[in-house]
Formats: C-alpha cells, structure tokens, sequence
C-alpha cells in the first residue's frame, strides 16, 4: 500500500512537468488530481477527449452543468477563453501535435517505453478510449503510477507481459519511489523519494535502471 | 417550408430489426434518452449500435441491452457500465472496440463520403491485428474503413424546423459526425425556434443532413446530473 | 447565336426540376440563374460549394456583405435558417449524398453520360474547382448548355472527346433546342423547344436520339 | 496567460525562402490579404501555396506572383486571375489542380494526423493519372494523400488573445481545415477580444491549433465589396 503522502508528494512533482503555456492532457484517475498543484498564473491549457480545450477547476454537483464533464465523468468547470468541439477536431489535436503534454496511469512500462495501459486479458477490458492516440501523438508521454502492483510486483518491466497500448511511446516515469527516464540507453534514474535509498528503488524494478548521478535528488 | 417535425414515435418507427445505429453522447451529454427509450418501447432487435460508450447501468443504451435488442456495439469503452462488460465477457454480446479519435474519424469517413483512411494509431497493438495494413513513402499504416449506418440518433440543445442544429457544451462530442454518417438522420431538440433563430455561423450541424426532428416536450431525469 | 428568348424558355423549363424541400447546388453561369425561376414557397435549400446551406437571391453592390459570395463571386443574401461551414463539411454534403440535384453547364454530354465541363486542352484551364465531386455524387445530375457550340457542332456527342469531368454521371440534358434523358438504353427525347421540329433536333444531335413519344410536348 | 500577438512583420519574418504556405480564403471573403501584403514586402522566394484559387488579378496571391516569389500553386482553381492562367501557359509557375473538395480533404486529413483517404472522386479523369490506385472490397479507389504545410495564413473576424477564432459568413471556407494541418499557424483578426469573449460553444478554430496572431489596425481595400 502507497502512503496517501507518498501520493501527494508524486502529484506535487509531477505538477512541475507543467509549463507557462502547454496544452495538457491529464489522463483519468490520478493524472487528473495533478491540476490542483500547477500554478493557475501559467494558463495552461487543459485539453479533454471529449471536445474541450480549457478545462476549468473540478465542481460540486450543485454547481454542475449537466452537459460539462470531462473525459472521465467528473463536472468541470470552464476559463474564459475555453472552446468545445467535436470528438474528430478533438483527436486531430492530439493526432497532429497540438498536446505538449499528456500524463496517463499505467500498468506496465517497459525499459525501451512500451506502455501498457488498457487491458488485462480476461480480467478487465473496459475498453481502450482516447488513450492510444494520447500515448503515441502527444509530444512529451508522462506515466505517474504506483511503482509495484498490488501484488508486490514490478510494474517497471524489462518487456509489457500485457497488451500494449503504445510502443517505445513513454518519456518519462514519475512513481511513489523515483523519477525515471527513458532514453535511447535505456532507463535513467533522475529522481528518488524522500527517506527511500537507492538499494530499494532497484530492488523494487525488474528492468535494469543506470543511475544518473551519485547525488540523486529528492522529491 | 418544408417541415422535419415528426412526434417521436413515428420519428423511431422507421428503425426496423438487424438496423445499424449510431447513438450520438459521451456520457450524459449529448445523449438521446428520449429517442433511446422510445426504441425500448417499440422494441426492434438485433440492432447494431454504434456509440463513444454504453452510457451507465440502467441509463440510455443500457435499458436497450436489458431488453436484449443489441447484437452488437461498436464504441470505444464500456467502463462505467458493468452489464455490458457482463454480457461481453459471457460471450452474449459482440463488442468491436475503436480507439476514441479513431472511432469519430471512421464515422466522419463515412459522413464525408470516403471510403477509408490510413493511420498509424494502434498499429502495435492488438487492435490492429484484423486490419489491411500498408506501407507509403516508407511508413507503416493500418487502412482503417469507414463506419456507415442505417440511422443516427442526435441529441441538440437547440433546432429550427429546417434540422439545423445546436449543441451545448461538452454536448456536441460524436453528434456532429453522426449527423453526417447516418443514411436517415432523427435529431431531438430541448429547444426549437423558428428559422433564423440561430445564428448561421454558429450552426454545428446544417440542415441538409438532418430528416427529421422530434421537439422534446422535457427532459427526463437521465438527462441530469449523475450523483455518484 | 441561341436567342435570349430561348434561353429564357430553356432557364424556365429546368426551374420545374426544382421540387419542394430539395437541397439544391446550381453551377456558375447559366445554371444560377434557374433559381430567379422556382416559387420561392417551395423551400428550396441552395448549396454553395464555400459553405453556405440557404443561399438566398443575389444582391446589388450597395447592398452587398463583403463577407458573402456564392461559389461564383456573386454577392448573395441569406434566408431564414441560412448555415455556414467549412469546406470540408460542405463536400462531405456533396459525397454523402445531401444533394438531392445539381444542375450544371457543360462543355459535352456523352451518350451514356459522361460528363466534360472543366478542361479545354491548350485553350483554357481555370481548374476544376467542384465540379467532379458535384458531377458524380449529386443524386441527380442535370445539365444546362446550348445544343450546339460556337462552331455549330453538336455538344451532344457520341463519346466525348474533351477530357471529361465525370462518367456516365448526367440524368437529363436542357437545351435550347430539347430536353433529353440518359437513359441506361441511350438518349431518349422528351420534350422539343417551341418552334423546333423534330427533325432539327435530330439534325442537331451527333449522338444517336430515340424519340420518346409522337406527339412530344414542347417548352 | 501565454499570448500569441504579435506585430505583422515578426509574424511573417519566420518564413523563408522555399517555404509551403496554407492561404486561408475563397475568392475575397477569408484571404489573409494584410499577411500576404506583408509577405510580398518581406520577399521570400521559391514557395509552394495551397490556396483554393490565386484571387483576382493584382490581390493577394497575385502579387507574390507579381513579385516572382511562387514556385508552385496548389489549388483547386484560378479562373479568375489572368495572369496566374498565363504563366502556367508559359510554363513559368507549377499548378497543380485539385477537385476542390479533395483539396479541402487533402488539408483536413494532415490537420487530422492522418496518412492520406480513400475516395472514388476524379477516378475516371486524368487527374487520377499519378494517383496510387487501390481496390477495397471490390470498389476501385484512388489514394489521395495529406497536404501537410510548414505555414498557415488565416484570416479571422474575432479573436481572443489565446488565438481562438472565429469567421464571418462564408470567409470560414478553408480557414478552419488550414489551421489544423500547417506546423506554424499565423492568424490575423479584424476583432480581438479579451479570452472569454467569444461564445466556446460558436468558436470555429480552438486557441490550441493557432501560434500567433496579428491584430488587424483597419482593412485595407482589398476586403471590400468587388465591383466588376
């Protein structure tokens, strides 16, 4: 079990990935709660699946708009200067590089960036929505996920044993342990938690992790 | 003038067995619950839809699922109802899965009179495995064909009577497309003014891809806020 | 020289074609002047290839939006319920089979239909602009043009020899002279021109002609 | 907020010689001609323009034909202005005649990330002479590919600052399809309003596909009414 802290601590650094002017999109479930942590003076512009470009804070139900969620069901809000259209223009965004940034849950990432993120065969298969165009077209891919599964395994793996979503489509890898990587070698370490060691972090991942630096530093 | 107005029953008794239909909504907005409960009520079955989602257990396409009318759905997710997952993975109902942009852009194919498109999107994966793949100017693609179907059921925010359309808010999503890729296209309006009441520029469906039109009296509960 | 007086009955004769609640595109040139002809109550929904759904009639210089001009550069009005839109979505109601008639010059019309009305080899090459996407997915494809060019040779041909704009499209030809349909047996003459023999018409037609009926109506 | 204005000559310095430029318009309604003034003053040479037709003679495109600084045209086509007519005649300038829909699809699949549709238009003509042929469950088809750009030129009505844009009447035309498909889309506006004063359910290019954008000080005389 991840610390609710230890959440906390990965949604405020993953929140540094965000820059005065991009257009994001944040995946469902944990990407989503990233937004709370940016800085609201650098407009960043929140792209959503379902045709909207400028999403506004999260509502409660009574200030809800019945035709204003996101694409994963919550009530949003809108800015000034948010535009809706329709779910072709809003995949032609993501298609022709207009998405600076997209941050997604994941499953398994592989050591060369596979992301496997939509199925479990036989288990679970809700469907697949927005998150194969958002994992192959979106300029930079972030995964924020728990560094093991619930039971205990590495979800960094040297090769996706689950369906993929994307290949070699993932930049980087924000966990509850580390900040990682993926480069043409391989994966980097950049980052480790604080009061987690180094010995942990590699013990905690199957695929073979290079250490950046000596000195690593802490989030 | 030539009217599009028809009441709702008369607007789905054109939908017969085994027709293929495309269900406008992404979640909530931009659903045709109305449209959708009339197609319960008069009860044709074997119908093929095609639609983002399954809406919610109980809701919209679901009530159709539960009266056993669907064979099959072609939608992008099926997450946030539980039945239909069920049924699919008991084998007793066939679902084709598009990834989301691809599955509007295999719908507004259709609506734009082509015949396929190529892309890359997918082409690793398991999805694409079925699909004619070839290579141009050195990249690999995947042909991708459009989705055509019998009927579309939209949901707009505001009409006139020629079919001109309107959508609110996040409302719009797959409607637009579908508006163009249904051989009969049947539209329900929460509000209806006369021609000229919209403002030309503004229109996001025009009226010579709509026949006909139902003016919803009001809306049901489903058409609100989902407290979960 | 086609008398004023002919085009005017010819102009007349094809504004019946024009039913109530069709959606209707007219060519440049002769075509657009059918729609002064059609009884304005019949609704009548016109298409102009840059994005208009209702064109209404034709506007003086002083009453002129520079904002809106037909497909031809005419300075148009609007009608209640007018639509604009895209270029795209204006042909994807053209492909997808919106347009229940388009009525069109050409330069020949083929025994079985083919169509050309763009390209005069060495002499004039304006381009194509709509004309095939109009020609060959309209529902209904009608032509309007003079019996016979300026040489005097027949533009009802047996195959065409300029370089045609779309095959076996065309489901009636008006002339100044008659009225013929394509059928899938050949050219069948409906209707002759008041004044014109039978003979005339025949005379005047390079392609092969089977008469309909003895007694033809005329217009 | 991250604003996109800027003034029209470091709009227009960025391109260079050789560039391929997307031009908004059809005829006069929708032409960037400020931004095209400003390309003529600027002089860039050797360029590829995708325009729906080459304007009338002596505005716009035709005087960068006028100042020698097109390559090749790529347009549906250019009736209306003599000289572009003649100097194709001459073999002095490239056009490459598109169906004007196909041209407006060829744009729109770029702006869609897309590798190129499947379509039956212009098959039977010599405009199909060099297109690849495919033949899909037993229908004979033509391989259109994507128009890509390394620039856009749009003209809009309003704006807001994070370069949401809307068009008047029937100057929406290629506007919208061009400013998804160029890498760099340059904007100019006859109105600039502050960000939420443009209506987000009537606005026609999304802030997202636009990178800069020049307010208009007036208009010059080429946006007006045409006497002929």
């Amino acid at each position: 079990m991840v610390s609710s802290d230890a959440k906390q601590r990965m949604i405020r650094r993953v929140a540094r990935e965000i820059e005065a002017g991009m257009t994001v999109n944040l995946g469902i479930g944990l990407p989503t709660r990233v937004i709370d942590h940016v800085d609201r003076d650098l407009s960043v512009c929140l792209h959503s699946e379902n045709g909207i470009a400028g999403v506004g804070p999260s509502v409660t139900y009574e200030q809800a708009d019945r035709n204003l969620i996101d694409a994963g069901g919550s009530y949003v809000s809108i800015q000034p200067g948010t535009a809706f259209f329709d779910s072709a223009v809003s995949f032609a965004m993501v298609r022709a590089g207009r998405l600076d940034l997209t941050i997604l849950g994941a499953f398994e990432v592989a050591m060369n960036g596979d992301l496997a993120n939509w199925m479990i065969p036989g288990l679970f298969t809700p469907g697949v929505g927005g998150a194969m165009e958002l994992a192959q077209k979106a300029r930079r891919v972030v995964i924020m996920m728990t560094h093991l599964d619930k039971q205990g395994h590495s979800k960094i793996v040297r090769e996706c044993r689950l369906p993929i979503t994307a290949s070699a489509c993932v930049n980087r890898i924000y966990t509850d342990l580390a900040v990682i990587d993926v480069d043409a070698q391989g994966l980097m370490l950049r980052e480790i938690a604080q009061g987690i060691s180094l010995d942990e972090v590699l013990a905690a991942t199957e695929a073979p992790l290079q250490v950046a630096d000596n000195e690593l530093p802490t989030f | 003038m030539t009217d599009k107005i028809v009441d709702i029953e008369a607007a789905i008794a054109v939908i017969g067995d085994g027709a293929t239909i495309m269900i406008g909504g992404f979640g909530v907005p931009g659903t045709p619950f109305c449209l959708l409960d009339e197609l319960v009520r008069q009860g044709p079955k074997g119908l093929t839809l095609i639609k983002n989602d399954a809406n919610e257990n109980g809701m919209g396409v679901d009530r159709l699922l539960l009266g056993n009318q669907v064979k099959k759905l072609i939608v992008s997710h099926i997450g946030l109802n539980s039945n239909a997952i069920k049924l699919m993975n008991e084998g007793r109902l066939e679902v084709e899965l598009c990834p989301q942009g691809i599955l509007a852009e295999r719908i507004r194919n259709a609506g734009a009179g082509l015949f396929g498109f190529l892309t890359d999107i997918g082409i690793d994966t398991t999805l694409a495995q079925d699909k004619p793949r070839f290579e141009i100017d050195g990249r690999k693609l995947l042909l991708e064909k459009p989705l055509r179907a019998d009927f579309a059921l939209i949901h707009a925010a505001h009409a006139d009577p020629l079919g001109n359309l309107l959508y609110a808010a996040a409302a719009q999503n797959f409607n637009p497309l579908m508006a163009m890729a249904a051989k009969h296209v049947i539209a329900e309006t929460e509000n209806l003014t006369a021609p000229g009441g919209l403002s030309p520029e503004a229109i996001h469906t025009p009226a010579p891809f709509v026949d006909r039109l139902v003016e919803l009296p009001g809306l049901t509960e489903d058409y609100g806020v989902i407290r979960r």
